[in-house]
């Protein structure tokens, strides 16, 4: 049973989880504040024989004073994930020395276009393989997201990486693996009856492993 | 939607806050209009993403669709318009009437029953010039879904697919006949509202210059049809 | 003018056959107890609904209690087939936003609220009401015949995402996701006539003193609602309609293959979407404003920021769009701009919420049901409010978006919030609509158990939504990463097969009071609000054919010119006031 | 080359043998028959002609592609050799088997027969069909049953009949449909693994048969008349000839595709 983000496997776990906390501290804060508020007032304010209500409309040092707190907080918020944000998502921030590979997502399964040998898109030697994502640790890579027919979701939990596939659209995403071992692919819009089971396996290699399966599938292992 | 407006015409206002200072059905109406904004806001905000984020070329105006004869509807609209600004002159002025003669003129002079009559013919002229427009383009082989196989406009398209568009015939067809057949819809009711009012109103002269509110109404409907049309005729059928 | 308007309200007063009182009802009060029962029962269709998807969640892969009775296109020797799940999961939020919440909202409240707390006699255009009311109906039974088409109900998700939606070969279904849009279509007419009708009855049918700044908190909002509502709901119509044309004539809007936008759905859908959310909780806010300030015996705390934060809030809620489509392939910068705006709807939001707080602040509060469960409002929607915090962060809302999680905050806001809200309106304006109480033993009863087992279901959510269980799968157990947290999923099974029995307390106690229910008195709360000034229940006409002054703001309580008594209604006269004047209309067309 | 095919044969031959329940149509071979069978009793009762043949191909055939079942444990634990596809399945001396032989024209327009009630199954074992051809009559129900523990969904794609879609997420289960209109091929795949295709020939009578890994079919109950026959092969194409029966003779006819 995990009761927490599931294991950091990219570089965008560690400030996208710091941030996570952070709003979790932030919230929390304003949680207790005022549910505390809600409970102390629901019992010393009940009403008692004799008692009479204090009259007031309100005052505006109160308004102004936790109207500014929430609008500071927020901005700041916004600042701050907004970094990341670009460095995640922007076309700009992915790194020049990625590996690229392209990525087809169909009714129900993820086709994964491979460079081959020569470690380029597009050429005579690339290859595609079902439902098996291969990358290389440590390795910045950037997939070209398609999509056949309607839209699709490409979700890595450990990545922390989701980012729609739509049809008629191309869509760069990019993530840098920090562990091997063994992941799942899943389609996180719904997409048809298939939905739940547009899942992919994810092998996350050390250089030389991603080179031996490279060489292996373009010597016809595929077939 | 028109007529249910129409028939509350008649309803009282009764003492309440100054409010904005008109009543309610021409403040409905208002708000209505509001409403109907956002609809084409929707439709020809679509029109103008498609459009422009498409990689082939629209079909060059006049192409494919007649523009003399819709500039011909277009101007039978705007007249439309103008008739439904007399009629509401008219009846500002208790000129229940049909036509009559007026000392010193030659032309006489129309009343409400006369301008009204006008608008409707016009507005109705205009759906039937529509109709025959929409049958004379699926003839040629437009149709919503695009450029028919084998017809006669899918061939000129293989001919020349610059001018007639051929890469964006699809979206094309999809968005002409959405826009303006929705127009087309809200110009029928338009006349059928007209033609609920100049019976059971006009005709037994229910209005007068103290109260003429229906006539306003409809009027506001019927100028914002209006305008729209001038938009869709621009975008649709001029550039 | 006058002798018309004499004749006309008259009129209100003839015995009227039974067809023309309850069924074909002009009656603002009618129609809205007409919308009461109607949305009720799609309440209760979308509340069976969830129950079959919780059960498929807790327990995939076995037969559901009773579902061989289901048809083999749905499930096979009582399995929930996948395509039938994903028509649950498209019904229940299609019949809970559409047809149950909103109407429940809009269509009950701004109908029975209107014109009771404004004076007025009823709304501006009786007939066009009724309308809004019958469209509503002849809407909700196209969607519901969905279930019985050959191939089932539509298929992609309330948000009805295109192309799926579009391509009857992808998604399964070819007629009824035409039924849909059709039904979406209908609907779209039938609140857009309803809203024209609360905007002008708010503008122009207030009773003389009624000033803007007199309004209630619940009209203030329903006026807002309307204008969200009468906004945003075309341009709904507009994308259910390309979406038809798709599905039907062969246009291609949403057909990448001719040139068509996938995303231009999700634009036009959520450009209605966001404001739809604010159409959901904005009159829940508004009432709670209404029962809070009347169970503290004490004036709403700050009521005018409360009315700016209600403007506030529906402004901001017309930029804000993008922020449901962060993982869509939009442009990141346009993301980062929505981010912000989102962010800043933290802050009237959290202007609301202290306003309740200080509200009760040194009040004298009675703890009667309405009260209760506008307390259990205010906490469940402070927690749903924080919560969307984390999916407005971007960075944040790459792992969170479409998991479980956001299904959390999304019923922390819509249950935690407007369905809370609702229990309490319900039996707070009770005695207006039926001229008898709910019992409180059992309401008390109801709010407890529901509170209790609402948390119970939908708090873990968060947890095995930060797991990363995405939304509308059919069987999680399939993803190794999903596995360990299963248990977490039965135990949410568990408590939300046990929050939907305990609704059927409500239930039992709303019809059992129609009957058996204690007589109402005049003013059962000690309200300062106008609709007290009337028997409940309210007569057909409400104050005709004269109308009530208004003297003061609706949250009089506690006042020191009230004297021994606490509160101090609205219609009251006391030797210091003096008349309004009242304005007539103008006349004619100038 | 040869040797690979045997092997498949082979490995679905074995396949029959593990998978529990249903060893009458685990494999292609043995799935045949309940396909053409119930067509005889359909028949007019007076034993009529019966047309048989054996259909071979020349050339080499294509290699069949391999199928990468790693994803699907339970699928790949039922396979001794890699699986492939059945897109072309040969027997010995190039017999061809999964052929569809059916009799185009020539049974008398206003004739009509009832089809059976015995239904045709087609089994999903192993993520593959079996059979992988099968033919059926208008009217005659069709069992899907998965005997896979995991999710398959049957995605018949058709013209003159009602496409359906049904999806079958558990081991065991079971869907009947019926087609109500002629046709050859309805083509029958699983989006979920796209390398599963079956196809299914839909015909108003019992005149039709698959021929079996020998290459061998056998089509009777034939009335005496001129018919024209056609073989359907999903890579080779089609072929037909003509054949006239008298009485009740049994006429042979065999076909030989190019294999390409």
């Amino acid at each position: 049973m995990r009761w927490w983000l599931p294991d950091a496997g990219s570089t965008f776990a560690g400030p996208i989880d710091a941030l996570f906390l952070a709003i979790l501290i932030i919230t929390g804060i304003a949680l207790v504040v005022v549910e505390v508020g809600l409970v102390t007032f629901v019992i010393k304010y009940r009403a008692r024989p004799g008692r009479k209500a204090f009259y007031t409309h309100g005052s505006t040092r109160a308004e102004v004073i936790w109207t500014a707190i929430p609008a500071v907080t927020m901005v700041a918020l916004g600042l701050i994930s907004n970094h990341y944000w670009v460095l995640i998502k922007d076309k700009k921030s992915i790194p020049p020395n990625a590996y690229h590979l392209g990525i087809h997502a169909k009714q129900f399964e993820w086709q994964v276009t491979y460079p081959g040998p020569d470690e380029k898109l597009g050429t005579s030697d690339d290859f595609t393989v079902r439902n098996q994502l291969h990358v290389i640790v440590n390795q910045p890579t950037a997939v070209d997201l398609t999509a056949e027919d309607v839209i699709h979701s490409f979700f890595v939990p450990e990545w922390r990486l989701k980012q729609d596939a739509v049809p008629g659209m191309h869509i760069m995403a990019w993530f840098q693996p920090t562990k091997t071992g063994e992941y799942e692919i899943g389609c996180a819009e719904l997409c048809g009856m298939g939905h739940y089971r547009m899942r992919a396996r994810v092998f996350v290699h050390t250089p030389e492993d991603y080179k031996a399966w490279i060489a292996q599938q373009a010597a016809g292992g595929s077939e | 939607m028109q007529t249910q407006t129409m028939t509350d015409a008649m309803r009282p206002p009764f003492p309440a806050e100054t409010g904005a200072g008109v009543y309610s059905n021409k403040l409905g109406m208002w708000v209505f209009l509001a409403s109907d904004v956002m609809f084409f806001t929707a439709l020809i905000g679509s029109y103008i993403v498609l459009r422009f984020g498409m990689s082939s070329p629209w079909a060059q105006p006049g192409a494919v669709l007649n523009v003399p004869l819709t500039g011909l509807n277009t101007f039978l609209l705007i007249c439309s318009s103008v008739s439904m600004v007399k009629a509401y002159a008219a009846i500002a002025d208790g000129k229940k009437y049909f036509l009559r003669k007026v000392p010193g003129k030659t032309l006489q002079d129309g009343g409400l029953k006369f301008w009204m009559l006008i608008t409707i013919i016009c507005g109705a002229g205009f759906v039937g010039v529509q109709m025959v427009e929409y049958i004379k383009l699926v003839g040629h082989g437009f149709t919503p879904a695009g450029f028919r196989e084998g017809s006669l406009l899918a061939e000129h398209a293989l001919a020349d697919p610059v001018k007639y568009g051929a890469g964006a015939a699809g979206m094309y067809g999809s968005t002409f006949f959405t826009m303006t057949g929705f127009h087309g819809f809200h110009v029928t009711c338009g006349v059928i509202s007209m033609l609920y009012l100049y019976f059971t109103k006009v005709l037994p002269e229910k209005y007068s210059a103290q109260d003429y509110r229906g006539i306003e109404v409809i009027g506001l409907y019927w100028h914002f049809v209006d305008l729209v049309w001038i938009i869709l005729f621009t975008i649709v059928y001029l550039i | 003018m006058t002798a018309v308007a004499h004749k006309s309200t008259s009129s209100h007063h003839e015995p009227m056959s039974f067809w023309r009182k309850y069924i074909f009802s002009t009656d603002h009060k009618i129609i809205g107890i007409q919308f009461l029962f109607v949305s009720l029962f799609f309440l209760l269709i979308g509340g069976l609904l969830a129950m079959q998807i919780r059960w498929q969640l807790g327990f995939p892969n076995t037969p559901m209690p009773g579902g061989k009775i289901l048809p083999e296109t749905m499930t096979n020797n009582g399995v929930i087939l996948p395509e039938y799940y994903i028509q649950l999961v498209t019904m229940h939020g299609t019949f809970m936003v559409f047809f149950a919440i909103m109407p429940l909202l809009v269509g009950v409240y701004a109908n029975f609220l209107i014109p009771l707390k404004l004076g007025g006699h009823d709304m501006a255009f009786p007939r066009i009401n009724m309308w809004s009311f019958w469209l509503a109906v002849l809407a909700g039974l196209i969607m519901l015949s969905g279930f019985f088409m050959p191939d089932g109900a539509p298929r992609a998700g309330w948000t009805m995402y295109a192309p799926l939606s579009a391509r009857p070969d992808l998604s399964g279904a070819t007629i009824s996701q035409k039924l849909w849009s059709i039904s979406i279509v209908v609907l779209g007419l039938s609140s857009v006539m309803g809203s024209v009708n609360y905007i002008t009855t708010v503008i122009n049918h207030r009773a003389p003193g009624m000033t803007w700044f007199r309004m209630p908190l619940s009209v203030w909002a329903l006026f807002i609602t309307a204008i969200l509502a009468v906004l945003a709901l075309p341009v709904l119509q507009g994308a259910a309609i390309l979406l038809l044309f798709d599905q039907t004539i062969g246009t291609h809007f949403f057909d990448p293959g001719a040139g068509g936008q996938a995303l231009l759905w999700q634009h036009l859908f959520w450009f209605f979407g966001h404001p739809e959310v604010y159409i959901l909780i904005l009159p829940a806010m508004g009432m709670v404003s209404d029962i809070i300030a009347n169970g503290s015996r004490k004036p709403i705390f700050g009521y005018h920021s409360m009315v700016f934060a209600i403007i506030g809030i529906a402004f901001l809620g017309w930029i804000v769009w993008g922020h449901h489509m962060f993982m869509s392939g939009m442009n990141p910068t346009l993301g980062s701009t929505f981010m912000v705006s989102t962010l800043l709807i933290a802050v009237p939001s959290a202007i609301k919420v202290f306003n309740w707080l200080g509200t009760m602040w040194r009040g004298n509060l009675r703890f009667h049901v309405p009260m209760l469960n506008a307390l259990g409002f205010v906490s469940m929607f402070t927690i749903g409010g924080l919560s969307g915090i984390f999916m407005a962060a971007t960075p944040v809302d790459i792992p969170l978006h479409d998991t479980q999680f956001i299904v959390a905050h999304l019923h922390y806001v819509l249950f935690g919030g407007s369905l809370f809200a609702l229990f309490a309106a319900i039996p707070y304006w009770y005695p207006k609509m039926f001229g008898r109480m709910m019992s409180e033993r059992i309401g008390k009863v109801h709010f407890v158990l529901t509170f209790i087992f609402y948390n119970m279901t939908f708090f873990p959510m968060h947890i095995i939504g930060m797991g990363g269980q995405m939304r509308r799968i059919y069987d999680p157990t399939i993803y190794d990463f999903l596995k360990p947290q299963q248990p977490l999923n039965v135990f949410i099974s568990y408590s939300a097969f046990a929050l939907f029995a305990v609704q059927f307390l409500f239930a039992f106690n709303f019809l059992w009071s129609l009957k058996f229910g204690k007589k109402a008195p005049m003013n059962p709360w000690e309200d300062n609000g106008l609709e007290w000034s009337l028997p409940n229940p309210a007569p057909h006409g409400n104050w005709a054919p004269n109308t009530p002054n208004v003297y003061r703001g609706p949250y009089e309580f506690s006042s020191p010119e009230a004297g021994d008594k606490d509160y101090l209604p609205q219609t009251l006269k006391l030797p210091t006031d003096r008349d309004p004047v009242p304005v007539p209309l103008p006349a004619g067309g100038h | 080359m040869k040797v690979r095919i045997f092997s498949v044969v082979g490995g679905m031959l074995l396949l029959t043998a593990c998978s529990k329940g249903n060893q009458s149509s685990g494999a292609p071979a043995a799935a045949a028959p309940p396909a053409a069978a119930p067509a005889a009793p359909a028949a007019n009762s007076a034993a009529g002609g019966t047309i048989t043949g054996k259909i071979k191909f020349t050339g080499t055939a294509p290699r069949n592609k391999a199928i990468d079942m790693s994803e699907e444990a339970t699928c790949k634990a039922k396979y001794k050799t890699p699986p492939t596809e059945e897109t072309v399945v040969s027997g010995p001396a190039n017999a061809l088997a999964n052929v569809f032989v059916y009799v185009k024209a020539g049974v008398p327009a206003g004739q009509k027969f009832t089809a059976p009630t015995t239904a045709v199954v087609l089994d999903q074992n192993g993520c593959r069909y079996h059979p992988h051809v099968l033919g059926i009559m208008v009217g005659q129900p069709l069992e899907i049953l998965n005997t896979d523990p995991l999710l398959h969904n049957i995605k018949a794609v058709a013209k003159s009949n009602r496409p359906f879609n049904v999806s079958q997420p558990s081991a065991g289960m079971k869907t009947t449909r019926t087609f109500t209109a002629p046709e050859v091929m309805v083509n029958l795949e699983c989006n979920v693994h796209s390398w599963m295709h079956a196809y299914a020939g839909v015909r108003p009578d019992p005149f039709f048969a698959v021929s079996k890994d020998d290459g061998s079919f056998t089509i009777s109950g034939l009335p005496p008349g001129t018919y024209t026959i056609e073989a359907w092969h999903e890579k080779f194409g089609t072929q037909t000839a003509t054949v006239t029966i008298a009485g009740t003779e049994s006429k042979t006819q065999n076909f030989t595709f190019a294999a390409r």
